[in-house]
């Protein structure tokens, strides 16, 4: 069962030097709060995944926390470069930066393979690209029926995830609605959770469109009311683009 | 109305919608195309982007692919895993729009780094996204990008996405299911494969624009179609509908195309 | 885009002799009107597909519209026998019924696979069961990564799938909510598409737990009130166990 | 208060549930087990449904695994393809609820075919549904099932769900990864694996049922536990709560065991 904690007990239970951790969130509740808070406790040496490095990851880069880049797409959406990532990929400045790179898809069925259980998913990608000899976790896999080759991607089996979500209830259930990303599978993937919330309920009203993850599959909840800033959550904050 | 090269190009990749199809939608200056046509030739037009929203029907020019407009609009919303597993791989879209930095004579895309090598290259650009397989599962595919000797090349530095990959047959020993790069639309005119060699050749030019000013802005022997086409300029509707939509994204603080200049500025 | 016409229309348009049918809906939403309409045309040589095969398919099979039948669970859940089921498969009567026989996650499986395009899907099942050695379309998987060895079911694709929903919109729109079952993944599998639905509205206001099959995605749509009798829709009608 | 033998044997495996555990159940008597426990001991009990309903509260017993009452009650409902691939499969359930018509010695359940061959079996019932699944991933699994011996059988005539298989040793080799039966309730008495052996022997007998009376409703030779114990039995508690649900659940026009009794009467 989720624990509710302020996000600074959060983040030191759940993340430990060395750890590899998703943030999740696409475009919409990214838990940059959390990810300030990891800045903050001075961790060391992670392993970051996310499909979207934007701002989020680019501050953690630059402010040494992190060992190795899992990505798939490394730009801040329509407002700009991502400085730190480019210069330690380009200069390895500050330090040189790891990376393992990947496709939206690859990335996405990665996740999904690691909520299954699985430890790896089978899709039609990377085929034909450069992509496909420079990035461990792809392989060739065919199918016992048909004979025809396809590709297999590793599953992602993070130690943490983060995530932001619009609301928990006292218990410790989550629920986030609007775009929704790729968040059910990371935390599912994974074997420790925080999620950030912008509210603490009495009770989860249903909301269309609205996954809730049961609090026994969640770690630790914390409240940070605007939590997603420069990001947004619908029906609670606006996306702030001159950040 | 006067126009810009921008908004030739944008009302050029726009008029390749029909009114139904559906529509796999890069942010930038595909996003804005595909807008475009929505609110003028195309109202059913389905887009739908990696975000998971499907038949998102923004008023304003939506940002990123992930702008609450776009959830808010949608017919539904799915998850990211969903979009790319039930939605785009089975074939089940019509036309995928993309944006590149770099394309090459067989339509092959590179979003993701120039010059050096991978791991120390010149320029790091974002990488893949979701371009991969939108080039790999959509029916046809549509790129639209600005010309220079520099992002039209002979062959990429890096293959992000297919498009022919090294000329005939290459889609097929891959197992590629769509039909790959259609045409590439740029601010000088149009390129479009030649269905025999799958070589990216002029087939039309803006007003005013000359094929050597094409040839200049092309980084290898770029040859001409026999039945060039001068493509009609905008007409004061398109151009008005586009300025409309620009101008109700500017309530956003830097402009919605930024994304993309960014994108390609990087080797401008 | 899809068609809204009337029932006898939507079944003559979609299905033929000899066609591999699914009609799902799990408990809820179970196409029973759709069902009456394919032995009322005296549809003949159907494959038919279906997770729980219980009263719907019972009576398809009593009617001899059945060549065979794949299934992961063949009962009424919860009020009794299949007697046609049973009959078939214990003394071929009336016409002997080929069985191909699969767990439900299987079947689940399956169904996804048909809907992501893929050959097959990769889970853990089967391995140790009788059912693998009985059941085409079951194989073993070696993970690439690891060389864990996994279970391969392949892919369904029927030629058709017939499902109930609450409501469709004028454009032909669908939208079910409730237990949603695998009646998504059926749809997007099958080449055509037939969708009942209790109501057709003009606007389909957002719903929790809602699935919405854009118009693009469906064949056929036709007007059933109470078409899942004697399942239930949520919201519209209840079960009767008296049936 | 004087009880049946059918409401020991669902309050005894009601009693197995711990508070705040998560527990993926089968219909029939499993459902009957596992709503008493959250009604009395453990209202914290997270109750699964394979028709995708997580955390289901239902106040009448329901009828089958996808009444309307647990989607309405739940914390989530999620697609049949998610709550098997997501939620059963990894091994984040707590313990699997299975009803069955035959158990053999080593656990093994059969819930498929009854003698003659597969092709043309003497009995034909149901089959797997979501059984396999559960017997193989939940991180424990208890079995209910009314004993005699047919149901009790040395071998199984097919092998619908693994217990051990042929024994110790057997689910490792398969790679299963749940830890499989934990214990067999019946109407006469508890049976558990011996750990060593992996086979089922006589832990519990019920009030006024003698060991004897257990062998002859068992299909093979039985062993019994040195610890063999007396199980308690049923509190008023426990019986007004049962009863309480069952009437709860009479609107049904049939009673809501009639489906696991029609599963495996027929081989009474």
């Amino acid at each position: 069962m989720a624990e509710i904690v302020s996000l600074a007990e959060a983040v030191a239970a759940a993340i430990g030097d060395g750890d590899t951790v998703a943030m999740e969130g696409f475009t919409h509740l990214i838990p940059h709060a959390a990810g300030h808070e990891v800045i903050r406790q001075g961790l060391r040496d992670l392993t970051l995944v996310r499909m979207t490095p934007d701002i989020i990851y680019d501050q953690l880069i630059g402010a040494g926390c992190a060992r190795k880049l899992v990505f798939s797409w490394a730009g801040n959406p329509g407002v700009g470069s991502l400085h730190r990532f480019r210069d330690a990929v380009e200069h390895g400045w500050p330090v040189p930066l790891e990376i393992e790179e990947h496709s939206h898809a690859g990335m996405a069925n990665r996740y999904a393979a690691g909520a299954a259980g699985l430890p790896f998913a089978v899709m039609r990608g990377y085929r034909g690209t450069s992509l496909a000899s420079q990035t461990a976790g792809v392989a060739e896999v065919t199918c016992p029926f048909t004979g025809e080759v396809l590709t297999a991607v590793s599953a992602l089996r993070p130690d943490v995830a983060v995530i932001h979500a619009q609301r928990a209830d006292r218990a410790g259930n989550v629920q986030f609605w609007g775009i929704t990303g790729v968040q059910k599978e990371a935390v599912l993937a994974s074997a420790r959770s925080v999620v950030t919330v912008e509210e603490i309920v009495d009770e989860l009203d249903p909301r269309p469109n609205a996954v809730v993850l049961p609090s026994w599959v969640v770690g630790w909840v914390a409240l940070a009311p605007g939590g997603a800033h420069p990001s947004y959550a619908l029906g609670y904050s606006a996306r702030d683009n001159d950040f | 109305m006067s126009y810009t090269s921008d908004e030739m190009m944008t009302v050029t990749a726009a008029r390749t919608l029909r009114n139904g199809m559906t529509c796999f939608v890069g942010i930038g200056l595909p996003s804005e195309a595909a807008n475009l046509a929505r609110r003028t030739h195309a109202p059913g037009l389905v887009l739908i982007y990696e975000s998971g929203t499907i038949g998102a029907k923004p008023s304003a020019l939506p940002l990123s692919i992930g702008d609450g407009i776009l959830a808010e609009t949608a017919d539904c919303v799915v998850s990211v895993p969903e979009i790319f597993n039930y939605w785009l791989q089975p074939g089940r879209i019509d036309v995928g729009f993309l944006g590149a930095a770099q394309v090459d004579r067989f339509g092959n895309i590179n979003t993701t780094a120039i010059g050096g090598d991978y791991g120390a290259p010149r320029v790091r650009l974002p990488g893949a996204g979701g371009a991969p397989e939108i080039a790999a599962a959509c029916r046809e595919v549509t790129i639209v990008l600005r010309q220079s000797p520099r992002s039209f090349v002979g062959r990429v530095d890096f293959v992000t996405s297919v498009g022919f990959g090294d000329g005939p047959g290459s889609r097929e020993r891959l197992g590629l299911t769509g039909h790959g790069p259609r045409r590439v639309i740029t601010d000088l005119g149009v390129l479009e494969p030649d269905p025999r060699t799958c070589e990216l050749v002029l087939t039309g030019v803006y007003p005013g624009v000359t094929v050597p000013q094409v040839r200049e802005g092309t980084g290898w022997d770029l040859r001409v179609s026999a039945g060039l086409a001068t493509v009609p300029p905008p007409t004061d509707a398109e151009l008005a509908a586009l300025r409309e939509l620009r101008a109700a994204g500017q309530h956003h603080p830097r402009s919605a195309t930024a994304g993309s200049s960014q994108m390609t500025g990087a080797i401008r």
